[in-house]
């Protein structure tokens, strides 16, 4: 039975690396000029993460294996060097592991969270309710109408709460279902929820950021790649949150000039 | 038991010879100004509805027709006749297709029988926000059998479906079966009216309510015009 | 010395014998067959789930009759997944992984394994119990409420959970009973820790000296500790969150929300002060779930190994140091929730800190493991089985607890894949092997082994086929708590999901042969003598199931450390640790 | 105490002498060796768990309390609604008498520990004590309460803003744990009234340490209130 065991808890360890090693379901390819140092991150983390699996699993089998079913007249054995040398060794592997994924990681983080705004930005405001993204775009004028919150009416598609009749900053503003942005070119997504809490994730872009109703909060990137992706909510926020999400299209200049001109226009 | 009998007979003629000298009331609906532009509705998160219209369509808090004419406007007799217990026994019929609402405003009678139809691949939400009456929240998977519904106080209650931010609809549960619903043109009718003084109501969910008094005296078809002032945004 | 004999007599009628019993050991029973009843609850629920998940129009039926709007024709709509969520989520994190090692166990060894008669506040004792009780029964009132169980997910994030029945179906009086529940949930659980420290601390038998109390003795006091300070967070926060539901104030709920189209009367509220607050609780919730599962993996393996683990006092101070850092790291549960990005990086470091004494207790099991005398058991196969599942639901840990890496992976399936097997599954083998281990005792009836060997085979090889590859579906973006996947890169993982489902079908009702074995066994299985593992702690030297007063009015001497197993020189190759023996000590050279 | 330990078996040999028993560093053949027979560190009296158990519980309520100060600190950093409440002068009146509760409780147990050991003070003169805390005790929860008729009267509700929020659920919380208090003392009062008193000093030391807690927490409380409500 120990044996059995042993065998079985080898078979599953070495089955389970089997769809990491030979990336199966693996991220999809990075569209952020951020993301590498976030891949290369979880590479490493991976690769350590694996190895330690696969030798805790291993090891458990061996000693299974071998001493399983043993009787009174076999000698006991003592593990050589004892706890002590295990301690060391639990402090300097994994302490090391530690520092190191800690620094490496500290420099993956601060590049989403600490990159400085450029001057050129995109600013782009996001607004999560239930359950759908609008985002709106600040139109000729350069400036965001104000946002009150008793004017928002989604019936008549005021998603934002806009006073054209008073606020003269809110007329140009453009408003869209989806999210068109220029590529290479960093975007300042501002991000505000109308009603319960939200998150902004897209998996090409690796960007993740909760929406916290009451506190906007900014996050910015730049997209590489032209192409269509999605965003999806991933802060459970009520009945529709499997059905929360928008298209996010990375666009050239000029296609995102048209594309701005038409919403304009409508 | 006679007499119960003898009243039922002297009802049943008064029902008749009323709608005998039965009347009508017609008219339009129209608006002056500029209103707001409707906006096209980005159904781009649900790809199953998106597909169904090959040009968008827009949101219909306000839908003109030719020269001025105003639709989705409920017309209906306010008072002089009440028609309370009279519940018609079909059940009236709210569908979701397309991600919209068929047809945008739903009148009924009080205690009418409502049924709610998801056609769409999708689940629905519908969320009447109901201020009088009880409100609830209900969502229906496809291929859900027909929500089955009633209200039983007069009220207009504006409807959303909580998975599809843009879906919005109303019911107008109603005290009377005199009800019309202004469609392309902006026209109205309201047939068999008995002899009487009525309060006639128009109501737009955005541009609110103007009544008007009219008396019927026979047989006969009046005329009531309503012109509502729009809102330019 | 013992206060708890003074206070109760044996006890006479039905009633006070088995209901309101003092007796720590009934308790023990009743919190064992509340968690056995909750568990089976939430494993339903989840088959619901992953049902839905993979044939979302495939009626169950007769669903309709447990939730006419939740279930209408017996399918499953998306708030009543979400409920189905919540209430699975809540079940098994606080009424079976808190119960059934912690108090369970707990209840019925620690006073037995100090050498005690009874817990020292037998009435707080009971309270405890039957509090935890209503708590049950009011979570549970939350399935016949006509709106239905919340939807806002066992850590009821604020403000969704706080609004009220705008924000969503569930979220009227079923989170009113959330929320109530587990606020006297904690009240419960404060008085359990309180007299298991109290207990721990005062009534240990002559001889019991702390160093020489079982792994499982020291493992459901440093939960306790644990226990003590989390819920009395976790209560406050519950106050506050339904003053915020039923009294208008606004803790939680910030000004300016529009919900339902309609504009909510709150100002000012924060709604991550609530996640801090939870969290607070919420991360050494996770240790309380799995300390006492390594206290009773440990205790069971040394029996089953025959010799002690390599240092007794390393065990101990990794699982303090566990316990201690538990309270240093709850944010790493909001890396992303809109905090100062730098106390991620300052919240990161514990959180990769604990890594340290987890990987000190793995390599302490293993390196035990060696040259030993290994019997394989029921017990000591779900014994090995946790210690394979905590290192693979520990690895996974140190994705999560880098911010950077966390940015990709935060709310996907590797989450969920990660605590259910780091705290759920590990924490669950830690029940199962207690269960077999320990029922003899429990009942004086032994378990069916090759029955408990069955269940061992399914359930071990079911749950890594479900929850490994919950990890996969997380590294390739799968998003969790959806009710269904509309989006257009999780609808090419559906095979994976099925898979997921037929196993969690299986592996469900693999449960079912142990409940037969527990129920087979309870009544007609063969009688247990005293110590049929030939173990050594006090609980082996009484009878089972043991007398009222646990001792027979004797109070025992302990003379030995607990594991005193294969000892040159002793007539046996255990020596009990009341057991007077005396063996010339070889000097060490 | 109240219960006879019966004799342990005796030890029919004396421990051989050596050093440390049980684990020598790392394990290894040392980690089997017995314990010998000596017994250690367990007194023959261990404290009784009430001494232990309420120092056990004021750690729970203190960490209550202090997770909702950080609560009213977060609060107030997240909104602009905070706007400061004028503090009832009738909680200064409180305090005081809180405070008098306390010396009146101290004198109550040096009274009955005299009168336990016999040394000529009457049970009255103990039960005066008692009485006079428990009164003080009453007198402070009614003034609480007259506390929350004036906020009331000046427009002042539970949920009118986050400073009145947070008084009500303080002021609540810390009256429910004297009321608790007041329980603990009619729970002493109870067992010093029996004929034969079966009154216990650790039930009255722990009852009187909960009640001095009581007092510093409100202290500390009021302190909280007087700074940022």
């Amino acid at each position: 039975m120990g044996k059995l065991f042993a065998v079985t808890v080898a078979i599953i360890a070495i089955l389970s690396a089997v769809p990491i090693v030979m990336n199966y379901w693996g991220p999809p390819v990075d569209i952020s000029t951020h993301g590498a140092a976030i891949d290369e991150q979880m590479h490493q983390t991976m690769w350590e993460a694996g190895i330690a699996f696969l030798a805790a699993q291993l090891v458990l089998a061996l000693f299974v294996w071998q001493f399983a079913g043993r009787g009174k007249n076999d000698k006991l054995k003592s593990f050589p060097g004892g706890a002590k040398y295990l301690v060391i060794a639990a402090f300097l592997f994994v302490g090391t592991e530690i520092l190191a994924l800690g620094i490496i990681g500290q420099k993956a983080w601060a590049s989403v969270y600490f990159a400085p705004l450029e001057k050129d930005s995109l600013t782009i405001q996001t607004q999560a309710g239930q359950f759908a993204f609008y985002f709106r775009y600040p139109g000729a004028d350069g400036k965001f109408g104000t946002l009150h919150p008793d004017k928002i009416n989604e019936g008549n598609q005021n998603f934002f709460g806009l006073d054209p009749e008073h606020d003269v900053d809110s007329r140009d503003d453009i408003i869209a279902g989806e999210l068109a942005v220029p590529v290479n070119r960093q975007i300042n997504l501002m991000m505000h929820s109308k009603d319960v809490g939200h998150s902004f994730y897209v998996r090409e872009l690796r960007i993740q950021q909760d929406f916290v109703p009451g506190l906007d909060l900014g996050v910015h990137f730049t997209a590489t790649k032209t192409g269509q992706y999605e965003i999806v909510c991933t802060q459970l926020c009520g009945l529709g949150h499997y059905n929360m999400k928008a298209y996010l299209s990375v666009l050239s200049q000029e296609d995102f000039d048209k594309w701005l001109k038409d919403k304009a226009a409508q | 038991m006679r007499t119960k009998n003898i009243l039922l007979t002297l009802l049943t003629l008064l029902v008749c010879s009323s709608l005998m000298f039965a009347g009508t009331i017609s008219g339009k609906v129209t608006y002056t100004g500029t209103p707001a532009k409707q906006k096209p509705i980005d159904m781009g998160k649900e790809p199953s509805c998106a597909k169904q219209h090959a040009t968008p369509v827009t949101n219909e808090t306000v839908v003109t027709g030719p020269s001025n004419s105003l639709e989705n406007v409920v017309v209906y007799v306010s008072s002089g006749a009440s028609d309370d217990g009279q519940v018609p026994s079909q059940a009236v019929t709210y569908e979701q297709k397309g991600c919209q609402y068929l047809p945008h405003i739903l009148p009924m009678h009080v205690n009418q029988e409502l049924k709610i139809v998801n056609a769409d691949q999708t689940s629905h939400n519908i969320h009447p926000l109901a201020k009088v009456n009880r409100e609830w929240n209900k969502s229906q998977p496809p291929g859900t059998p027909p929500i089955s519904e009633k209200y039983d106080k007069p009220e207009f209650i504006s409807v959303k479906c909580n998975v599809h931010p843009w879906m919005h609809g109303y019911f107008a549960v109603l005290n009377t079966n005199h009800y019309d619903v202004s469609k392309g043109g902006g026209d109205f009718k309201l047939p068999n009216l008995p002899p009487g003084k009525y309060t006639i109501t128009a109501w737009h969910e955005d541009y609110g309510t103007q009544t008007a008094d009219i008396t019927i005296t026979g047989t006969e078809t009046k005329e009531q015009n309503f012109t509502f002032k729009a809102k330019a945004y | 010395m013992s206060e708890a004999a003074a206070q109760h007599g044996p006890p006479q009628s039905f009633i006070w014998k088995y209901v309101f019993s003092l007796d720590h050991k009934i308790i023990g029973l009743q919190y064992y067959a509340l968690a056995l009843v909750a568990v089976f609850i939430g494993m339903f629920l989840s088959w619901l789930m992953r049902f839905h998940l993979v044939w979302p129009n495939a009626a169950i039926p007769g669903l309709q009759l447990l939730s006419k709007n939740g279930a209408p024709d017996g399918l499953i709509t998306p708030e009543y997944y979400l409920s189905l969520l919540t209430m699975h989520g809540t079940l098994m994190v606080f009424f079976v992984l808190t119960n059934a090692p912690f108090a369970a166990f707990g209840n019925y060894f620690l006073p037995i394994q100090i050498g005690a008669e009874d817990m020292a506040f037998p009435r707080f004792n009971m309270m405890s119990f039957w509090t935890t009780f209503v708590a049950f029964v009011v979570l549970l009132a939350a399935f016949v409420v006509p709106d239905g169980p919340p939807i806002s997910g066992w850590t009821a994030y604020a403000p969704l959970s706080a609004i009220g029945k705008d924000a969503g179906p569930g979220l009227g009086m079923g989170q009113n009973l959330w929320g109530i529940s587990i606020a006297i949930f904690c009240i419960a659980s404060l008085l359990g820790s309180l007299n298991f420290i109290a207990t721990t601390l005062d009534l240990r038998a002559k001889g019991m000296t702390l160093m020489r109390m079982p792994i499982s003795t020291w493992a459901w006091f440093i939960t306790s500790c644990i226990a003590l300070l989390a819920f009395a967070v976790l209560l406050p926060a519950c106050l506050l969150l339904i003053l915020d539901r039923v009294a208008g104030t606004s803790f939680f709920i910030p000004a300016g929300l529009v919900v339902s189209d309609r504009l909510q009367p709150h100002s000012g509220g924060s709604p991550l002060l609530w996640q801090h607050l939870f969290w607070f609780f919420g991360h050494p919730e996770v240790y309380i779930a799995i300390l006492p599962a390594m206290g009773i993996v440990s205790h069971i393996l040394i029996n089953s190994m025959r010799k002690p683990l390599l240092s007794h006092k390393v065990v101990i101070g990794s699982m303090m140091a566990i316990g201690f850092l538990s309270y240093m790291v709850w944010g790493h549960h909001m890396f992303l929730s809109g905090m100062n990005p730098f106390s991620a990086l300052v919240f990161s470091f514990p959180t990769l800190m604990i890594t340290i004494p987890a990987t000190i207790l793995a390599l302490i099991w293993l390196g035990s493991l060696y040259g030993s005398r290994l019997q394989i058991t029921a017990a000591s196969l779900f014994a090995l089985g946790f210690i394979s599942m905590f290192v693979s639901g520990g690895v996974s840990g140190f994705f999560l607890a880098q911010p950077a890496i966390d940015i990709y992976l935060h709310a996907t399936y590797f989450v969920v894949g990660h605590f259910h097997l780091v705290m759920g599954v590990a924490a669950i083998f830690g029940i199962f092997a207690g269960t077999y281990f320990w029922m003899p005792k429990m009942t004086g009836r032994m378990m069916n082994e090759t029955l408990g060997k069955i269940h061992f085979w399914l359930t071990f090889v079911g749950t890594y086929c479900i929850f490994m590859p919950f990890h996969y579906l997380g590294l390739a973006g799968n998003v969790r708590r959806y009710s269904s996947f509309v989006d257009d890169f999780m609808a090419p993982l559906m095979p994976v999901h099925k898979f997921i489902t037929i196993a969690a079908l299986c592996t469900g009702a693999a449960q079912l042969i142990f409940l037969y074995n527990l129920v087979h066994s309870r009544f007609w299985g063969p009688v247990a003598p005293e110590n049929p593992w030939n173990a050594t702690s006090l609980e082996w030297t009484i009878p089972s199931p043991p007398p009222w007063n646990n001792f027979g009015g004797i109070h025992p001497v302990v003379y030995h450390d607990p594991y005193q197993y294969s000892v040159e020189g002793a007539k046996e190759d255990f020596i009990m640790q009341n057991s007077p023996e005396q063996v010339e000590t070889p000097i060490p050279s | 105490m109240a219960t006879t330990v019966p004799q342990p078996p005796a030890i029919n040999a004396q421990p051989p002498s050596r050093p440390f028993p049980g684990m020598h560093g790392g394990g290894g053949s040392a980690g089997l060796i017995p314990g010998a027979g000596e017994l250690r560190a367990v007194a023959e009296r261990s404290p009784e768990p009430a001494r232990t158990g309420i120092w056990v519980a004021l750690a729970a309520i203190a960490m209550s309390f202090a997770a909702l100060t950080s609560a009213l600190i977060v609060r107030q950093g997240s909104g602009n609604d905070w706007q400061h409440i004028l503090i009832p002068r009738i909680l200064y009146l409180n305090s005081a008498i809180l405070v008098l509760s306390s010396l009146t409780l101290e004198f109550a147990r040096k009274t009955i520990a005299s009168y336990i050991r016999g040394e000529g003070v009457s049970r009255s003169q103990a039960m005066q004590w008692l009485g006079a805390t428990l009164a003080l005790g009453c007198a402070f929860v009614a003034g609480q309460y007259l506390a929350w008729l004036q906020l009331r009267s000046e427009g002042l509700y539970l949920a009118t803003n986050p400073n009145s929020s947070f008084f009500y659920v303080l002021t609540a919380v810390h009256a429910v744990h004297v009321l608790g208090g007041l329980g603990g003392l009619l729970r002493v009062i109870y067992l010093l009234r029996t004929p034969v008193p079966i009154l216990r000093k650790s039930t009255m030391d722990s009852t009187s340490y909960y009640w001095h807690f009581m007092g510093m927490l409100w202290m500390y409380l009021l302190f909280v209130v007087w700074l940022k409500l």
